[in-house]
């Protein structure tokens, strides 16, 4: 115990004032602060790290343009990497020291859930830019999310089935959060649309290798298969399925919304349908489309400066700080509860996603609309079209 | 008596803490250093195990979560939807649990605390009982593989059960009001109260663990690090202590995690990841193995550091980093006189070679 | 009176016997030594009796209860102590911890009990403790009691040993080739050291490759050879047995 | 059948991996947690290669690099500590792999890339005893009995190979003999790179290659070692396997999400009940201590 004495002595040192280091002083008035949690490392980081990088060039570009009521914005993030608690200990952070006035994200649901009451309470306008139903139902005053719904997903790609004529379907879904929520919505409205799930199998989202799950599912002669999940792996579902002889179509969820994921799956990823944002598709859109120019714009700005392709997940982002720049210049002051009207009074927002339109009990405002129904072409995405 | 004063020492620095920030008016890092000191119980039972028992675990998180788990279930509606509605009357009318609702004006029924604390470390102890029976027989490499193994099963329990909502977790955990005035929760009100009790805990803690370091039974387990077989033909019932020690530390990871999980009102399956057990075994190493003081003194530190996002998109860059260059450099720790006289010098040689 | 009956021991690894149908008895306050070539079968016989091994058969009477079979620290509650040929010392540890631990059997206080520092715990560590030290008088390692175990001398380990083995007051001790090591100064000092052990009424079951010694203080010497016994009595005896000459000095000249 | 090949292509991924480990256990007596890594850094630099030259020179590249990447590993982390105990080296290879995975996530990024089929391309498929499979597989096991018995040659025929094979069964005694052991431990942490890198490129198109997808393969990977008997290059082969199998088929009766979890019981059953894995002397496992 005695050798230690010295080494101890030395690191509380460098302890206690490593803690007084970091107690910086509180938040100057002429700044809005707005916080980001983002998982930009670990297993969620394909979604965080576009989030972070299109957080990054909005609130730059805004600044440039003047900032938000003529102060300029400015945004912390933070890099929960995928981990709950951590998530907690960093809003709180973000919450009672900085004193931020918003919080974008978090990526995850299971994060997003974990902070949800935390910033209701403390009445810190949270933004996420995870789906899953349970961020806003029930509502919470101050909590927003701005993906496309699951239910909606699920419904449009219900909507495409019956046009087929499917009505036996097998789902596999990926163990993580969003999976998770899909899963609960295609069991919840398959009763509803007539369509009936012989098989739910959730799989492994680091899995290597699904051709027993799908062999599985092959056997209950389903008439397509319905994939839900968000991570990389979709693309080895696709390899899979078309490996061990399944012809059935193969249904994705918005998740894939990626055109690498259509890269990797290569000449397996041919007729993939799925539900997507029009961003996915901008090039293809009308020129009178609502929403091209801003997609269009947000498209060109992102490739040119990361030189890498959008992805819905950026957009989602983007959409989250679009609607919060929106909802303050309209209630025209830092007033939580009157932005948190505000932004229950916005209608007709075109975003990345959809065009937004939320009230009082609707914190999502997407509608099913904001999906259109796509396929994989020649390794890209363009709109579906029945043959 | 050494003890007491360290322990005294630690009380005062506690305090000091505290004060020092209300003067610098940063309260509001007394948040992640009572997380910090969550995580600190695991590291503490863990240092037992590992550093004086010398049996390492890779899949201590497990037990955290656990006790994490527990304390999710039976505050929140999942377990007004496990039990169903006539046994929870029968529940409520016995005075075992409380009917009430949540945020969001769910029914959710909680266990009072002083039901379900014990029901959390219970549930650790038995785990911890059935698997170290047979695991804590294995050796080396063979038990590391076990542990870690035992780890992910329970990961992957927690992450494709309903009950725990798989993958997103456990969340509105409702406070615990554990003695009139003593709330365990997350609100800003609540800080200072639920800052002195964490540490409170790890005071508890340590003065257990010191106890035993530094008795018989402590004696006992150091000897079974140093060679089971001599440890055993000196009359030491070996699989025994490797089981209570095991024991032991499983339950102390489970009150963190009981109280963590109150405290930030949720818990994921993330808790009971391989990485978070990773990160526990990181810490005691780097603390200096057998060195509760250490272990304690380097998990307070890098938690805290990680829960403030210091490291950013480096968290596990530095915790990597460390991990090499301590064992590489330090393998007794980084808080020894001979380590740091040796960085002076830069000769390096490992003092229990055979 | 016959402290330790062996009845027929056996054991055998794969198709090898290492000890087949060994028979012995150990008298109160007597000091018996085991020898036998390299390969005999003395340290299995040792394992054997200590519990570190399982015998296939044949029983084994410790004050006339039967520890055949029992796990090593249940040999050691019984009554018996042991050093090992290759000091297993706990290198983690002090001197005095390590004395103190051979005290293990000798005290009570359990894992609660310690965790709780009682003060009947604490009453307990203190006489532990002087025990320890008083151990260490007697084996002239009271100024290391605080030295870490591992960075002694190999004479001092060796005294560590006998001192832990000594604290939890045996009246069987086992010594598996004590000598192995030492130089003729040290063997001397040992062999004066084992009778005085013998002499505070602890009785002594001796491994041994050193003969000189084993003749000089034995009261009794069994021979090993291919894990069978093939001579019993007193050194004189053994000493002119045409069988143990013929395994020492013909056998073992091939063997080696 | 299909359960079975599907297990068997997992299987023998893990199988890999668990050699791996071997090779370097063997010389060192030190599991190395980086050998995850080894695949993910094979994988990655032969894609990055790929866009600029034919994919056999790639992957020959990568695993060049991959072999340094392990000499640098040796000479920084292993060669200059002596008589190290199972848990610091432990701890010091997961610090390694930690390290490794970082590096690749900030040189390359958190995106998920593969290599292209070796031959044909997604959706080809062959059909055997009325399964179908990806001719990827057919590579995959293909270079999964290569390494073995390229393995059982170079231990078996060349000196270099017996050399090795004698530092593990004796270090002291073959160093007496003149082996530069020291030589043996670069040589191995080299091979077992290589191969990890090789096995890395044959899967990449299968599995894709993402900075984190080590971690997981060298837990299954230590996890078929530890079965297969530490050290035993043949139980690796077969424990991989069986992992493999079992997985699939507990597949085909239990839901998915606790496949993990229903494998890794049956193993710890076996385990149990063999201290030291299938194939491995029992001795081994025994006197193994931290």
């Amino acid at each position: 115990m005695n050798s230690i004495k010295n080494g101890t002595a030395i690191l509380l040192a460098l302890v206690v004032s490593f803690l007084v280091m970091s107690c910086k002083g509180g938040g100057g008035g002429d700044t809005i602060k707005v916080g980001a949690l983002f998982a930009v490392t670990g297993p969620a980081s394909f979604l965080g790290s576009p989030e972070k990088k299109t957080a990054e060039m909005f609130v730059e570009e805004l600044n440039a343009n003047g900032g938000l009521l003529g102060k300029q914005i400015t945004l912390m993030v933070k890099d929960t990497g995928g981990d709950p608690a951590k998530a907690v200990a960093l809003a709180k952070q973000l919450i009672n020291e900085e004193k931020v006035f918003a919080i974008i994200g978090p990526s995850t649901s299971g994060e997003s859930l974990q902070v949800k009451d935390l910033c209701n309470d403390a009445k810190v306008i949270l933004l996420s830019c995870a789906a899953a139903e349970k961020i806003v139902n029930p509502v919470a005053r101050y909590v927003f999310n701005t993906p496309q719904k699951d239910s909606h997903a699920v419904a449009r790609i219900f909507g495409v089935m019956k046009d087929m004529g499917i009505s036996r379907v097998g789902v596999i879904s990926a163990n993580t959060g969003f999976g998770k929520a899909g899963k609960e919505q295609l069991e919840t409205i398959a009763p509803k649309s007539g369509i009936q799930i012989l098989i739910s199998e959730v799989y492994d989202k680091d899995a290597t290798d699904l051709t027993g799950v799908l062999t599985k599912v092959k056997a209950k002669n389903v008439q397509a298969i319905v994939n839900w999940s968000i991570e990389p792996i979709q693309a080895i579902v696709a390899k899979n399925i078309k490996q061990i002889g399944i012809t059935v179509p193969l249904f994705q969820s918005h998740g894939f919304g990626n055109v690498k994921y259509a890269a990797a799956a290569g000449e397996a990823g041919e007729g993939i349908i799925f539900p997507g944002g029009r961003l996915l598709v901008a090039e293809t859109l009308p020129d009178g489309h609502p929403q091209k120019e801003l997609l269009m714009n947000y498209k060109r700005n992102y490739e040119s400066r990361y030189k890498e392709d959008v992805s819905t997940f950026g957009g989602h982002a983007y959409d989250a700080l679009l609607i919060f720049k929106t909802a303050v210049e309209k209630a025209g002051t830092l007033d939580s509860e009157k932005v948190a009207q505000a932004m229950e009074g916005i209608t007709g927002l075109v975003g990345t996603a959809g065009v937004y339109n939320y009230s009082a009990d609707n914190h999502n405002g997407l509608s099913p609309d904001a999906f259109e129904i796509l396929t994989v072409k020649g390794g890209r995405f363009g709109l579906y079209t029945r043959k | 008596m050494k003890r007491f004063v360290a322990i005294g020492a630690l009380a005062a620095a506690v305090i000091a803490l505290h004060l020092l920030f209300a003067a610098a008016g940063a309260e509001y890092l007394l948040v992640q250093l009572t997380m910090a000191a969550y995580y600190a119980l695991v590291v503490i039972g863990l240092c037992l195990l590992m550093g004086y028992a010398g049996q390492i675990s890779l899949g201590h998180a497990a037990f955290f979560a656990l006790g994490g788990y527990t304390a999710a279930v039976l505050s929140t509606n999942s377990f007004t939807q496990l039990m169903g509605a006539p046994a929870l009357e029968r529940l409520v009318h016995w005075g075992l649990v409380t009917a009430g609702t949540d945020a969001y004006g769910a029914a959710a029924h909680q266990v009072p605390v002083w039901l379900s604390l014990p029901l959390a470390v219970a549930a650790a102890a038995a785990v911890a009982l059935v698997i170290g029976i047979p695991v804590l027989k294995l050796k080396g490499h063979y038990l590391a593989m076990a542990t870690l193994g035992f780890g992910t099963i329970l990961y992957r329990i927690f992450l494709g059960t309903r009950l725990f909502g798989e993958a997103d977790g456990i969340s509105s955990v409702r406070p615990c009001a554990l003695l009139p005035g003593l709330t365990i929760g997350g609100d800003t009100a609540l800080r200072t109260q639920n800052y002195y009790f964490a540490w409170a805990l790890v005071l508890l803690a340590m003065v257990l663990s010191l106890n035993i370091v530094s008795s018989r039974a402590g004696r006992a387990l150091r000897s079974i690090h140093g060679s089971e077989e001599a440890a055993a033909a000196m009359g030491v019932n070996t699989a025994r202590y490797k089981l209570y020690v095991f024991i032991l530390s499983a339950v102390f990871a489970a009150v963190g995690g009981f109280f963590m999980t109150h405290f930030n009102g949720g818990i994921g399956p993330a808790e009971a990841g391989i990485m978070k057990s990773v990160r526990y075994v990181a810490i005691v190493a780097v603390g200096g193995m057998a060195n509760l003081w250490g272990s304690l003194l380097i998990g307070v530190l890098l938690n805290f550091l990680s829960l403030r996002g210091i490291f950013g998109s480096y968290d596990d860059a530095v915790f990597g980093a460390l991990l090499v260059f301590i064992m590489a450099l330090a393998p007794d720790g980084i808080l020894r006189r001979e380590f740091l006289h040796r960085i002076m010098r830069v000769r390096i040689r490992w003092p229990f070679s055979k | 009176m016959a402290l330790l009956e062996v009845n027929n021991l056996c054991r055998s690894f794969g198709g090898l016997r290492a000890v087949n149908n060994v028979s012995f008895r150990v008298n109160t306050g007597t000091i018996k030594a085991v020898i036998g070539p390299n390969g005999a079968g003395k340290t299995t016989l040792f394992n054997l009796i200590a519990g570190a091994l399982k015998p296939d058969g044949g029983s084994i009477l410790f004050n006339g209860r039967s520890i055949y079979g029992l796990p090593p620290f249940r040999v050691a509650a019984a009554g018996i102590s042991r050093t090992f040929q290759n000091i297993k010392l706990f290198g983690n540890m002090t001197v005095a911890e390590n004395i103190m631990v051979g005290r293990h059997t000798r005290s009570g206080s359990g894992f609660a009990a310690s965790m709780l520092s009682l003060p009947r715990t604490r009453r307990e560590e203190r006489e532990i403790a002087e025990r320890a030290a008083e151990l260490a008088r007697l084996f002239g390692i009271e100024d290391v009691l605080d030295a870490g175990a591992a960075s002694l001398d190999f004479g001092r380990q060796r005294a560590v040993e006998f001192a832990r083995a000594l604290a939890s007051e045996p009246q069987l001790l086992l010594l598996d080739e004590p000598a192995a090591g030492l130089n003729i100064y040290e063997t001397n000092e040992l062999a004066k050291r084992i009778v005085r052990i013998r002499d505070m009424g602890i009785t002594i079951l001796l491994i041994e490759h050193d003969m000189s010694l084993v003749m000089d203080i034995s009261d009794e010497i069994a021979v090993l050879s291919y894990g069978e016994k093939i001579a019993e009595g007193p050194p004189c005896n053994v000493r002119n047995n045409p069988q143990v000459i013929a395994v020492y000095l013909g056998g073992d000249v091939a063997q080696d | 059948m299909q359960y079975l090949l599907s297990g068997i292509t997992t299987g023998s991924i893990y199988a890999i991996v668990a050699i791996g480990f071997n090779i370097i256990y063997n010389t060192t007596g030190i599991i190395n947690f980086a050998q995850g890594e080894f695949l993910m850094l094979g994988g990655m630099i032969s894609i990055s290669l790929c866009s600029v030259m034919p994919l056999p020179l790639a992957i020959a590249l990568a695993v060049a690099v991959t072999a340094a990447v392990g000499y640098c590993i040796e000479l920084l982390f292993v060669r200059w500590i002596h008589n190290p105990t199972v848990l610091r080296m432990v701890v010091m290879t997961i610090g390694i792999s930690i390290l490794i995975r970082e590096i690749a996530l900030h040189v390359w990024d958190e995106k998920v890339r593969s290599l292209p089929y070796f031959t044909g391309n997604e959706v080809t498929s062959v059909s055997i005893l009325g399964a179908r499979i990806s001719p990827q597989i057919l590579w995959v096991l293909g270079t999964c009995a290569l390494i073995v018995v390229l393995l059982n040659l170079f231990y078996g025929r060349t000196l270099l190979g017996k050399a090795m094979r004698a530092c593990s069964a004796n270090r002291m005694a073959a160093s007496l003999c003149g082996i530069n052991a020291g030589r043996m431990v670069t040589v191995s942490f080299m091979l077992s790179a290589a191969i990890g890198a090789l096995a890395g490129c044959v899967i990449s198109p299968m599995t894709q290659t993402q900075y984190d997808c080590g971690t997981s393969l060298a837990i299954k990977g230590f996890t078929a070692a530890i079965f297969g008997g530490l050290g035993s290059s043949s139980g690796a082969v077969i424990a991989g396997l069986l992992i493999g199998v079992i997985e699939a088929v507990s597949i085909s009766v239990l839901p998915l999400a606790y496949k993990d979890a229903v494998t890794l019981t049956l193993l710890l059953l076996i385990l149990v009940v063999r201290p030291s894995g299938l194939f491995g002397s029992r001795e081994a496992g025994a006197l193994k201590e931290f």
